[in-house]
């Protein structure tokens, strides 16, 4: 089941090379859903799926993989509409669109070996992977501005992950003896069970390299500055796979790498990690939010404010991490929301800065209600499941006592609503500058973002029993110890 | 809860009335060293008003009919309350004082009001004023009262003014009522709109606070406001000078004359101090009612402590 | 019982959705919108008034699949008595904005939707007995009434208020966090049964309970968002909101004391404090206001501090001598539901004069008495009750807390802090009175009596049948609750003792309302008596006399022209010579912190300078820090 | 032997600090790869794991090849031959290599590694090598030289693991490589791109991204 799984996205985009362009685009929408599938039926048959050296699906890996496929469904028809809107202009790009969408489903895969291995070597392979794969992505379009953003987003990403490699070496030293050809030492199981048995230095210095390794992909503060860049410039569907997915995946190897330190009982000093990182993020994020000038840069650092509270959630204790987990979900569904939206606005009002895109209620009334929709949904406001999954962050923080943490992350949150709101509030309301009335009509491949405020909604209503089991599990496999 | 036999000082509250505005007038003019006025002039002015006829402003509204008659209803209303001479008022219930005050204040709103209605700067002048003084003036007469009700542990304007037995010694209680006198005189003046606050007699009408509010009324109107008015001062100097009641119960009726003695002494100390003391400066009367105000506060502070 | 509450519940959630049905047809959408709500808040009286007589709680409980928190509703006296005067100001306001929308051109909005969604999240508020279902529903309820007050966005100041309104209720809720995950901590579940039984820290969680839920009532300082949001939104909005949103925020207080079973006597002592500020602050500003909204907006932060007065009296009577804090809590409760009619029908006047006149200035109007008649009697008469005048219902309600006062006076013989915090209550309460007297012939007298000062008043006319009904009905009420305020009273003494806990609650106080309410109607038929007999004295004199019109005496000046009548400004000139515009705490305290954290915080955007050579050094940095933390844990 | 190659990795690391032809540059970095593997050729002891026969071919086929090739191709196309105005002048950065080459010397001293039969130094000039790919990026201001700086680095942190770990497994070694070669292939396209939208390829202008 898993060998599809990472074979699949792969194949697919090989085939997508072919020069059928109609065959192209139903290639990348059938792997999509394929992709679906197939975590779906691994899910459903996970007893008899057993955890080898190279790959695994464990609990924590499900919830990433569901995300993820759940997410990259939801952006196919806006990228399809995408490709199709800058088919015939002229404009000087990186890739053809074959290679466009090949790269697409590259990125994909990459995401998928990376949740699904379970050796860090392999994983940290698979992360360098995401960043070349959707490095060329960004800059589809080649001006100053997004060739700017893909240089930086490579250049920091590689030498984050070339530092992350320095950890895994420091990782395969602190094993208590060696032994040549042992492929299964450096897998997480085994690290896991012996974790008591390592150096504790080495393991310390380990995982300092791979928390600030795999911190910078995952965007936490100061290590986030390629963040804004690259989602700023990417194409949006892009930004949206890329704030709502891989974030995510960097975050994995960091929660990996979590479990084997709290087992070996270096939890304090790891979760410290967490919390002093998570809270850096939150106030810095708040404090760009604050004034933020363009739009996508303003959901780029709520990307970023999110990577914080998931840090300090997790890092907080065991009470607040179904929280955490909870909200990685509801922020993945938000944010794609919110970027989906933002490339609908950008193609009609073909500007990124928020002082020149005003009354959009009057322009483009669905939108507007899109944009309000993700903007209450990513502050936290029921009925979506980001208020739940805040609330129970917060009560968790209270069972741990950690009373000026909750302090922080209240004042820190109440600076990002203000900041937000005073940027969402004009776009939305107010007169029109420009009514653009050429391209009004909504086509029917943009009404996806609806799909992700139903789920949010549901998720703030009713958390269905699915969800609920599996995040269960993923706490538990963060728990057992 | 109903009294009748304190209708008798009520009705003679109603005659005596305007006597008091007589006696006034008579002090300040011997004081003067003139002849003065009758006694009974006030009587006099009011039949006069009600022979004649009235002259509407025009585009005044039935507000500025309705002011006079509210405000005499509601004065000759609050009447029922009063406890006299120390004899328990005609209506006595629990909290009653509240009623009293805030039946006043009910009269004050609709005379504010027909000023108002008349459009004329003038009369808006005025009723600004009033409005402003009568609201600092509230606070006193209640906390004065609550005071009051503190010392006779009950919670109703007659028990408040009854005598009470085991004074511990009549200085002391005269000395605690030292304050509160003041205070309620000060008051007394600004709601009856005496000198120093204000000059029923001036003729400029800028100066004017009361006066200039019924600039436009006339005949039975103006009778109305007029006899209103004195009733006003009747309360008011009636709950001043209950305050030494206190201290002493003879009889029904000896009370009754008593009572009519202190109320005449009242107004003859407000002919007094008229006649001792120049209007103040508009900018200075709020000074006068926060001093009454600083007055009932001291004397709440006397008798907690 | 249980079914009404869930019929309520999905009858306004039917109502939000409702314009989703109607998509194509504004017009019937918006009257099937009203309906639906309409008829979901007469149903909610049912139980309403049936538990107030009963006293037998209503309760519903249904395990609820997120990770805390259950679908738990509890209706009982407390909820009752607040879903009354909800359910028909809802109602009211609802068909008066049916009317104020007639003939504003707007296609679909989400005006219906948003107020449903406003009336049925008050309702969840008032029945949740459950922390994470009543901050979910209390979140609801204020984001509902932020796109309610967006409704006319194309005002460019629409926008500032919409955005320091959001400001204002979330701040005010980061603190009901706070307190709800702190309470909860301590008692390990979020249902409020179990909330109940917590012993110690009280004292905390009451002076959070008061910075969450005083920022939602408004307590002066944190009333910021008052005199902007109302003013800002549509009238038959604004009125709910004042009348009722804000008393949410008392709503929340009185469960805090309900829930909590020890009382500090510095909690009624703090809760005075404000409501003396509050208060004084509120009337003050009102008196000085030109804008007739904002004015009524700076009133009901006066009111809500006539409230905390008497919730305060009630503290402290309570933790001194069980039975005599019974008054001043009756007394709040009372003055919650008759401030929610008349503020209600206050705002409705103003909304009609706005409406009229297209104006909010008072100072160029004038003389509408005329040509609105029946606005200008309601509003005449929501001002006495608001007041306290008698006889209408403010008097008596304020006749409660003064008389809850003069009791712990009475009782105590000798010095001791109740006594000084009545003194100061009834003190307070009498220059509060006295001020809002000022302040209401300052608005009436300006706006509806003398002559127009501008043209706008020209075509001035009384509303629609829709808008001037709702005005009439709330009239009728404040007269009625005034004459028969026996009943009211009794049962405000009903509910307020569950309030007071068990540890205080002694067996045998009299439930009766005193004996003076018996006296109000009496009183007042009296006056009317009076006031009939003085009239036809008055025209059996005038019989045979000449009565004839004349010019006004002007002191001899004889072309007075209108704008020669005294402005709004100038009435209250003896206060502050010019009517100030901004908020003296916004000026003075809000606007500078926030600038400074602003400021402070937004430095960080020099990290972000785009030399990625420093990026990287950043992660370097960060490692050696990373690496340093290593060594030392 | 090892000593010399050693020594001759160290006056190479320093040369490229010091040196401002990019030219040369790439070159070094050629060679730095090529001298690592022959490093770890000599300096592993156990030589007869088949995977670590093909692992040193590849990388000197790749890093000491292939990827000075590409990078020179893109060098012509960008027609910049010389690194002008770098953020640390030459003196101060060889100075400073001086000062790293000790720091990396004495950590790879007082390092507890009972379990590894390597010499310090070998990790010692390894860590070396990294902190110089480090420094070229950082102190650098040609989107080329940051290429070669992460190549560098790279190379380093190849040396660093075959010292201390030689248990990382063929898989792993194989996608690490391909990972490098993808990634500087990008880079290199980029550079080129770059290139041709900026007229050259400084990365002081680079920044029009910012808040």
């Amino acid at each position: 089941m898993i060998i599809p799984l990472l074979l699949l996205p792969f194949a697919t985009g090989l085939l997508c090379l072919v020069p059928l362009k109609s065959l192209r685009h139903i290639m990348l929408v059938l792997a999509a859903l394929a992709n679906f599938f197939l975590v779906t039926t691994l899910y459903l048959n996970r007893e008899n799926s057993l955890i080898g050296i190279w790959f695994g699906a464990d609990a924590l890996g499900f919830l990433f993989l569901f995300i993820t496929a759940i997410l990259f469904v939801i952006v196919t028809p806006p990228v399809l509409l995408y490709l199709k809107d800058h088919t015939d202009t002229g404009h000087p790009r990186l890739l053809t669109e074959p290679f466009f969408i090949c790269f697409f489903l590259f990125f994909l895969g990459a995401m998928n070996t990376a949740i699904l291995s379970q050796h860090t070597g392999l994983f940290w392979v698979a992360i360098e992977a995401t960043t070349l794969t959707s490095a060329p992505l960004i800059s589809y379009l080649i001006t100053n501005r997004s060739l700017e953003a893909t240089w930086k987003y490579l250049l920091i990403c590689s030498v984050g992950i070339a530092i992350a490699f320095l950890g895994n070496i420091a990782l395969t030293v602190s094993l208590p003896v060696v032994i040549p050809e042992g492929d299964h030492l450096l897998t997480y199981t085994y690290l896991t069970k012996h974790a008591t048995s390592l150096n504790p230095f080495w393991l310390k210095i380990a995982f300092a390299f791979i928390f600030i390794g795999y911190g910078t992909k995952m965007g936490l503060a100061p290590m986030h500055t390629w963040l804004p860049d690259a989602h700023s410039e990417a194409p949006s569907p892009v930004s949206a796979l890329l704030s709502a997915a891989l974030l995510n995946c960097a975050f994995l190897g960091i929660l990996r790498m979590l479990i084997i330190l709290e087992k070996s009982g270096m939890g304090f000093y790891a979760n410290g990690l967490l919390i002093a990182f998570g809270i850096t993020s939150l106030f810095l994020a708040g404090g760009m939010i604050l004034r933020a000038f363009n739009y996508k840069r303003l959901l780029a650092y709520s990307s970023i404010e999110h990577m914080g509270i998931l840090a300090l959630s997790v890092g907080a204790g065991a009470a607040s991490r179904y929280g955490a987990f909870l909200h990685a979900i509801n922020h993945s569904l938000a944010k794609c929301l919110l970027f989906l939206t933002a490339g609908m606005i950008l193609s009609r009002q073909k500007t990124k800065s928020i002082k020149d895109v005003q009354g959009l209620l009057k322009s483009d009334p669905i939108i507007a209600f899109f944009w309000m929709a993700g903007a209450l949904a990513i502050v936290g406001l029921p009925p979506f499941g980001t208020f739940v999954s805040e609330l129970s962050i917060m009560s968790g923080l209270g069972q741990e006592h950690h009373w000026i943490l909750l302090a922080l992350l209240l004042f820190a949150l109440a600076l990002v609503f203000l900041g937000l709101f005073k940027a969402v509030i004009p776009m939305i309301y107010g007169e029109p500058t420009v009514l653009t009335n050429t391209k009004n009509k909504i086509s029917a491949l943009e009404l996806t973002p609806l799909l992700l405020v139903l789920m949010l909604v549901v998720l703030g209503i009713h958390i269905p029993d699915q969800v609920q089991n599996l995040i269960v599990a993923a706490v538990n496999q963060m728990g057992d110890m | 809860m109903l009294n009748f036999l304190s209708l008798i000082p009520l009705i003679l509250a109603l005659f005596f009335a305007p006597l008091l505005s007589g006696i006034i007038n008579k002090t300040k003019a011997w004081f003067a060293g003139k002849t003065g006025p009758n006694i009974f002039q006030k009587y006099k002015d009011l039949y006069k008003l009600m022979l004649k006829g009235s002259v509407y402003g025009e585009n005044t509204s039935w507000l500025f009919k309705a002011g006079p008659i509210v405000n005499l209803a509601a004065v000759f209303l609050a009447l029922f309350f009063l406890p006299q001479g120390g004899n328990v008022a005609f209506i006595s219930v629990n909290g009653d004082l509240f009623f009293f005050i805030y039946l006043l204040g009910l009269g004050r709103f609709f005379t504010i009001l027909a000023a108002f209605d008349t459009g004329s700067s003038f009369e808006q002048m005025g009723a600004s004023r009033e409005a402003f003084y009568s609201a600092m003036t509230e606070p006193v007469l209640l906390l004065g009262l609550s005071g009051l009700g503190f010392l006779s542990q009950s919670m109703s304007l007659s028990t408040l003014y009854m005598h009470v037995e085991n004074i511990p010694s009549l200085a002391n209680a005269i000395s605690s009522l030292v304050f509160i006198f003041g205070a309620f005189f000060i008051v007394m003046l600004a709601e009856n709109s005496r000198i120093p606050v204000d000059d029923p007699t001036t003729h400029l009408e800028l100066t004017m606070i009361h006066e200039v509010m019924i600039l436009d009324h006339s005949g039975i109107d103006l009778a109305f406001i007029e006899y209103a008015s004195s009733l006003k001062l009747w309360l008011f100097g009636s709950l001043t000078i209950g305050l030494i009641f206190r201290l002493f119960f003879f009889s029904f009726w000896v009370q009754i004359l008593l009572f009519l003695v202190g109320m005449a002494l009242i107004a003859s100390m407000i002919g007094i101090v008229e006649s001792f003391f120049a209007r103040f400066k508009l900018v200075k009367i709020p000074y006068l009612l926060i001093t009454s105000f600083v007055l009932s506060a001291l004397w709440i502070i006397w008798i907690i402590l | 019982m249980t079914q009404l509450l869930l019929i309520t519940i999905s009858m306004y959630t039917l109502a939000a959705f409702m314009p989703v049905f109607f998509i194509r047809l504004p017009k019937i959408s918006r009257q099937i919108t009203a309906i639906t709500t309409i008829v979901a808040s007469g149903i909610s009286l049912i139980p309403a008034i049936s538990v107030i007589i009963t006293n037998i709680p209503v309760e519903f409980c249904l395990a609820w699949n997120l990770p805390i928190g259950s679908f738990h509703l509890k209706l009982d006296a407390l909820s009752a008595w607040f879903i009354i005067p909800l359910a028909i100001v809802s109602i009211l306001s609802c068909i008066y904005g049916l009317g104020y929308r007639k003939n504003d051109k707007k296609g679909l909005d989400g005006y219906g939707s948003f107020l449903a969604i406003l009336i049925g999240g008050m309702f969840m508020v008032v029945i949740s007995w459950d922390g994470i279902l009543f901050l979910l529903v209390w979140e609801l309820m204020s984001f509902a009434a932020f796109f309610l007050v967006m409704y006319d966005h194309q005002i460019p100041s629409v926008k500032k208020a919409g955005w320091i309104y959001l400001a204002a209720t979330h701040l005010g809720t980061a603190f009901l966090f706070i307190l709800f995950v702190l309470w909860s901590q301590k008692a390990d579940s979020f249902d409020f049964s179990q909330m109940a039984t917590v012993k110690e820290g009280l004292g905390t969680l009451y002076i959070l309970a008061l910075l969450g839920f005083g920022s939602k009532a408004g307590f002066f300082g944190l009333h910021v968002w008052l005199p902007e949001a109302h003013p800002a939104a549509p009238s038959s909005v604004s009125g709910l909101m004042s009348g009722i949103m804000i008393k949410m925020g008392i709503y929340g207080i009185f469960r805090f004391l309900y829930l909590s079973n020890h009382w500090e006597i510095w909690w009624g002592v703090v809760i005075l404090a404000i409501g003396v500020l509050s208060g004084l602050g509120g009337v003050i500003l009102a008196l000085i206001q030109k804008d007739i909204k904002r004015m009524l907006a700076y009133c009901s932060v006066e009111n809500i501090g006539i409230i905390c007065l008497g919730i305060g009296i009630g503290i402290i009577g309570t933790s001194y001598n069980k039975s005599l804090g019974l008054l001043g809590f009756a007394g709040a409760l009372f003055h919650v539901l008759n401030h929610a009619l008349f503020k209600t029908g206050l705002f409705m006047g103003a909304g009609s004069v706005v409406h009229a006149t297209h104006t909010r200035l008072i100072d160029k109007l004038g003389g509408l008495q005329r040509k609105m008649p029946v606005t200008a009697i309601t509003f005449l008469l929501f001002s006495g009750a608001i007041c306290g005048l008698p006889p209408f219902n403010g008097f008596a309600s304020e006749l409660f807390i003064y008389l809850g006062s003069l009791k712990i006076l009475t009782s105590q013989s000798n010095f001791c802090l109740p006594v000084l915090m009545s003194f100061i209550a009834v003190a307070s309460l009498a220059l509060i009175g006295g001020f809002a007297l000022f302040s209401f012939i300052k608005i009436f007298g300006v706006t509806f009596l003398g002559q127009p000062r501008s043209e706008v008043c020209k075509n001035a006319h009384d509303p629609v049948a829709l808008m001037k009904i709702p005005m009439l009905i709330l009239a009728f009420f404040c007269i009625l609750l005034g004459l028969g305020a026996y009943f009211p009273a009794t049962l405000a003494l009903k509910t307020a003792v569950t309030l007071i806990p068990s540890t205080h609650f002694i067996y045998g106080i009299s439930l009766e309302a005193p004996t003076i309410f018996w006296i109000i109607p009496l009183v007042s038929l009296a006056l009317f008596i009076l006031i009939g007999s003085t009239i036809l004295l008055r025209n059996y004199l005038q019989k045979k006399r000449t009565i004839t019109k004349g010019p006004l005496w002007q002191c001899g000046y004889n072309q007075p022209t209108n704008r020669m009548q005294y402005s709004g400004a100038s009435f209250s000139g003896e206060i502050a010579q010019k009517p100030l515009t901004a908020d003296p705490c916004m000026k003075v305290f809000f606007i500078p912190v926030f600038g400074f954290i602003d400021r402070s915080l937004s430095s960080v955007r020099k990290i972000q300078h785009g030399q990625s050579s420093f990026y990287i050094l950043y992660i370097i940095f960060a490692l050696l820090a990373v690496i340093t933390w290593s060594c030392i844990c | 032997m090892l000593l010399v190659l050693l020594a001759t990795l160290v006056l190479i690391n320093l040369y490229m600090l010091g040196s401002s032809r990019l030219g040369s540059l790439i070159r070094n970095v050629g060679l730095q790869a090529i001298l690592i593997s022959s490093i770890a050729i000599l300096a592993i002891p156990d030589k007869h794991l088949w995977h670590f026969w093909v692992i040193t071919g590849l990388s000197i086929l790749i890093k000491g090849i292939l990827l000075p090739k590409l990078m020179k191709y893109a060098l012509r196309e960008s027609n910049t031959r010389r690194e002008v105005e770098p953020y640390v002048s030459y003196p101060v950065s060889i100075l400073l290599g001086l000062f790293f080459l000790g720091a990396c010397l004495w950590i790879s001293y007082i390092l507890p590694l009972e379990s590894i039969s390597i010499p310090p130094l070998t990790l010692g000039i390894a860590l070396f090598t990294i902190c110089v790919g480090i420094f070229l990026i950082v102190s650098r201001s040609k989107a080329i030289t940051q290429t070669i700086g992460y190549l560098s680095m790279e190379n380093g942190i190849y040396a660093t693991s075959l010292i201390l770990s030689f248990s990382q497994s063929f898989i792993v070694e194989m996608g690490v490589l391909l990972d490098i070669f993808v990634g500087v292939f990008v880079m290199g396209i980029l550079v080129f791109h770059i290139n041709r939208e900026f007229e050259h390829i400084d990365i002081h202008l680079l920044s029009n991204l910012k808040d």
